[in-house]
């Protein structure tokens, strides 16, 4: 059972990733309308948000920290709001502005910070190796930070993903391998693609913990993850955690979503994570309505100053495209 | 039967596909969204709705496992068309291709044929960034076994579709997003073209004059087709004529036609939206000097992205891409010398 | 239970695997000596002999039909032998000469024969996919014919096996894949490689079957492998079997295998799978020894005649390796 | 101190290994059988014993999952040494190696740095086929992020290892298995040299000319640099001075050195182990030409493998492989003109 602390922290980040998803909905619209150029606007190119799926971000690093790595998917924003990724820099690189991350460079799927040992790729489960070798990384440090891959239920059927699983396994590592469940592969139903219902009873295949989360619950995600870490810390290995978890946009913006039953995403709306834990932690004390509005409007301030710094940043120097190619 | 049906290019391969699985029940299709969504540039459009998921499959984010399929079922008698959905995912799967499609023939001493398409999207100009949006026509060009195939226009798209799926050689076809003519991303407007219903299909190895000239070669293929073609527009109103090639397929490559170009015009540009070194300009290039150095008037050029992964930012982007001003400028330097 | 005649096959196919290696062995000495010199000699290049894991090759194969795929590994010629590869064209293959398989082209990795339906490869777990692929070119076309995909122990940890695993499991396609656990990848002992003791429970990560055969017994690995082939004609999808063999020679000759324990090889051939099946057969009386010797005799000669085939044979004209590139 | 002493290739690569792992704590080794096996082909030989198997680490067959180790432990602060035990392999990497190791300095804005050698085996010519056989220097040098280093002998590998270990960004380091002086594969006699015990460096995008000539420039790296010697000698019998340029390192590449070379020479003929068309050996012809095709006295040449998989058979992998003849008759071609 987390702290009054950390439902607060979990409930902050929730709703700061939940706005900054929203706002980026509409400001990647800016310029893309009467009609729809994904090469147009303040924000080109793909974008994919991960409204709906804040648990998996809150409820996992919540126990984790700046020492430790996490690596994230295609769909990082939340992840890389709750390990802490500068969130005027991040927004300035979605902006493809000098003052980014990456100075414009990387945009949207390609968010590193050092400072927050955060990074992501557009690689279909592409960082879980990563991942593994920055456990091996404090391993032979000898400190006891961990790390964290998160991956959605599309690439669990990729083959970097199982040796990344073996490997950390083999060698003890201290890693989390966290599956976004959202059901789907772009379009892609989850049953189409997967020949089991439950990716976390691939853990077995590894001789490792394999953990199924239902229902988007970030309370019990909070603790299965918490032990997770706890184990990786105490030099026991790696675990699986697979979340159910909700996708309420399309895949990337401007999807058009024809293969998605109707009715699923007011569906899954209905029992929106946020407002559940929200409703819970009220209903049982742990924190108030006026905590969670200031809580909620922290949040909000926040991602609405990131985007304002964004805006206001400066276009990179074309040829800026050709430095920081190497070291 | 005549027509002046105009398609998008994207239409174009989805409707040469449907055409040879109607006459060959050996033709299969698989890759990712390739079902229902129709492929994510449209190049399966449709196909799932005629054929059924028996024919049309969508697979699991699993490229290695279904191009290899794909492979094990050409060698066994169909003809599979796999999408890798961007070229820039052949990394999880070049063995697939490169070391076991484009390879068993040669191993089994032309016993065995492996006739299988493998079409994937390629190119940039709309910030994908680094993962997203390169074309990497020299390294698949490089590696034998593998016809290579990057047709910039509807016309031609479905011509060598055609070809490819009747080859019984493994082909690489890779079309430019920004030309599939999609609603949602911009295209250029010789993209779209005529396209006769009937099947056709278009030879490899032919590539094309797009545009005669006297003064100077442009030699260049996919989206850069038309920026060149731009270029040599804006060219002509200051007096220089640019002959532009559109290569059409890169293995087989149409040495001759580059050739003799040159040797008319003494002077030559390559324009490549791939990554400069070691790759398809400097292929072109080698190609003229080794035939005859002395046939040219001024030194060769190339346009081609910097060697830097591909940026995100759209002024760096931009700036990394050959564009008309670009090739325009660079056509200049070599008439007019700099 | 196999019948006298199944027996018989396999004995035959053992022996004639066994001695082919043997004699291959020796073979590839010739022109290597005094000096080891791994481009010199009549057979040039790698040689990785499978000695030992014949059972694999017999009590698989015994169950298919020509129209069954079978691809191998880089440990080829035991299973390219009890499937029914020409074993002249074969021989001659690995000696690089015009009348091999491949003119030459292919050498010992890479024995392709579209008549016995059989491909290997060179590169770790290569030939699972395509495996999946032959099968469902046959469900495609509406026969019951199946796939085999043959991988090492080591091979169980390269990406590509799961996907290919995952994929025939979605599709319920007619493939088995067997793992020849000799308990090495070259010098990495499984232990070493592999976290968990038994890949066969990997099969559950794909809702499939996995069977583990121990002590590379040809009996259980008979009724393992025609259970699996029964399902898969029926429609049922793959099976994954994981058979403990024995690796006699090294990894490839000339491996010092300086790794290995001392007396293992000893050990190992004591268990000898083609003694102890002869052995069994002729006290339960389904073989005699008469045929038994008979089919010895049988196979050594095979053996001995596609070697003298292969060294009679002609050198290819080097210009042919410009040609077959393409179909 | 002075020595005389005289190693092969892989001792003085698993020496300067070590040299380095003893100075710095961050440097580790990790592939298969790098191990007890101290590396198929002997580049680690040595490290298990005194580094023990925390820092010389044997992997499973992953080589997706240990190379994106490497690179997740190069951003950790780890200088991270892996071996792809052949180049051929690439395949089922690749994304590790192009599209991670080789951009996230990029995607990081310089931010992250990756300092990790990825060591590979390459070549043929000992009849191991058409998967282990490739030296695919143009694949590797085409992509960019990545500096790609191929020594021709034991002093400038121990010194190009260093170089590579001590550098921020990706190294492919790329040895020839035929020039690492292994007891059981043939070795040219050129490839051991005398190589100091003392730790040194040498920096990448230096080209060396090993020969000097006046008639005809030999560009060339790797195992074909002492063929290229071979036939420079032979040529001098006939009273044509060939300069050899061995390249050494691939990216960066040395141009400067190339110019002045045929500046001087008029002639250029380039030897490479790759595959023929649209790699090395276009790019350093390209090279010339963009610079000044006036100042080649005849159309530059080009040997290397021509775009077939390496073959088995001994006679046909020899025909596919340049040599000492072929590089001999190609420089009397250039100077003679045929
Ligand atoms: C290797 C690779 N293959 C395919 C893609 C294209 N792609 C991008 S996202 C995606 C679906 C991913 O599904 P999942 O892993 O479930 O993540 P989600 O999008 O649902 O968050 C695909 C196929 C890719 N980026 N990389
Ligand atoms: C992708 C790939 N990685 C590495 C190798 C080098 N290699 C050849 S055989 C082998 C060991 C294979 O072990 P296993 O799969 O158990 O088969 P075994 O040799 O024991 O029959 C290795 C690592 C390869 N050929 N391909
Ligand atoms: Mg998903
Ligand atoms: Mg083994």
């Amino acid at each position: 059972m987390p702290s009054k602390s950390q439902v607060l922290w979990m409930y902050e980040v929730m709703e700061k990733a939940r706005y900054y998803e929203d706002t980026m909905a509409a400001v990647y619209m800016e310029g893309k309308s009467p009609k729809f150029d994904i090469g147009a606007g303040t924000v080109p190119g793909e974008m994919h948000l991960a409204a709906g799926q804040e648990p998996c971000a809150a409820g996992v690093c919540v126990h984790l920290r700046p020492d430790d790595a996490v690596t994230a998917t295609h769909r990082p924003h939340h992840v890389a709001i709750a390990k802490g990724v500068d969130l005027k820099k991040m927004t300035a690189e979605i902006f493809g502005k000098a003052e980014g991350l990456a100075g414009g460079r990387g945009g949207h799927m390609h968010l590193l910070d050092p400072a927050a040992n955060f990074s992501c790729s557009g690689i279909i489960a592409q960082g879980t190796s990563p991942a593994v070798g920055a456990a091996l990384a404090t391993k032979m440090k000898g400190t006891d930070a961990v790390a964290v891959a998160y991956l959605g239920d599309g690439a669990a059927n990729q083959g970097g993903f199982h040796e990344a699983l073996n490997l950390a396994a083999l060698w003890k590592l201290p890693v989390i391998f966290v599956i976004e469940d959202n059901g789907w592969g772009i379009s892609v139903s989850k049953e189409k693609s997967t020949s089991v219902p439950d990716n976390s009873v691939r853990a077995a295949g590894y001789g490792i913990p394999g953990v199924h989360i239902a229902e988007n619950d970030t309370l019990k995600l909070f603790d299965a993850a918490k032990e997770a870490v706890a184990r990786a810390r105490r030099g026991e290995g790696p675990t699986l955690i697979e979340v159910e978890t909700y996708r309420y946009y399309g895949h990337f913006q401007g999807d058009p979503e024809t293969y998605r039953p109707k009715g699923e995403v007011a569906a899954l709306k209905a029992k929106d994570p946020i407002k559940r834990l929200r409703d819970a932690a009220i209903a049982d004390g742990t924190m108030t309505e006026a905590e969670a509005d200031a809580a909620l409007a922290r949040a909000k301030a926040e991602v609405d100053e990131a985007f304002a710094f964004a805006r206001a940043a400066t276009e990179p120097a074309p040829e800026d495209a050709l430095t920081a190619v190497f070291a | 039967m005549t027509s002046n049906r105009i398609l998008p290019m994207s239409r174009a391969i989805s409707e040469a596909i449907a055409q040879e699985m109607r006459t060959d029940p050996s033709v299969f299709v698989m890759g990712e969204d390739i079902g229902a969504y129709g492929g994510i540039f449209g190049a399966t459009s449709g196909l799932l709705d005629e054929f059924g998921d028996g024919r049309v499959r969508d697979t699991p984010i699993s490229e290695t496992g279904f191009i290899g399929a794909g492979v094990g079922a050409a060698m066994s008698g169909m003809r599979p068309i796999v999408e890798l959905m961007f070229v820039d995912f052949f990394g999880v799967c070049m063995d697939s291709i490169y070391n076991l499609a484009a390879k068993n023939t040669y191993f089994s001493g032309g016993n065995y044929k492996v006739p299988m398409v493998i079409m994937t999207a390629t190119g940039g100009g709309y910030s994908d960034a680094g993962q997203h949006s390169q074309t990497l026509h020299g390294t698949f060009a490089h590696l034998p076994g593998m016809k290579v195939v990057a047709p910039s226009n509807a016309y031609d798209a479905k011509g060598l579709m055609a070809t490819a799926i009747r080859d019984d050689s493994p082909v690489m076809f890779m079309f430019h997003k920004g030309l599939q003519g999609l609603a949602w991303m911009a295209s250029p407007d010789g993209a779209a073209t005529v396209v006769p219903e009937d099947t056709y299909a278009i030879p490899f190895g032919q590539a094309k004059v797009v545009r005669e000239g006297k003064d100077a070669t442009i030699v260049t293929l996919s989206m850069m087709v038309h920026h060149a073609l731009d270029a040599a527009e804006a060219l002509a109103k200051e007096g220089i004529e640019a002959e532009v090639i559109d290569l059409r397929t890169i293995v087989p490559l149409d040495r001759d036609t580059i050739l003799k170009s040159v040797a008319k015009t003494g002077r030559l540009i390559v324009v490549d939206e791939d990554y400069k070194s070691f790759g398809l300009t400097g292929e072109i290039i080698a190609t003229v000097a080794e035939h005859d150095p002395t046939c040219l008037k001024s030194a060769p050029r190339r346009l081609a992205v910097p060697d830097v992964p591909i940026p995100y930012s759209r002024v760096m982007e931009q700036f990394v891409l050959p564009n008309a001003k670009t090739i325009a400028d660079s056509v200049r330097a070599s008439v007019k010398g700099a």
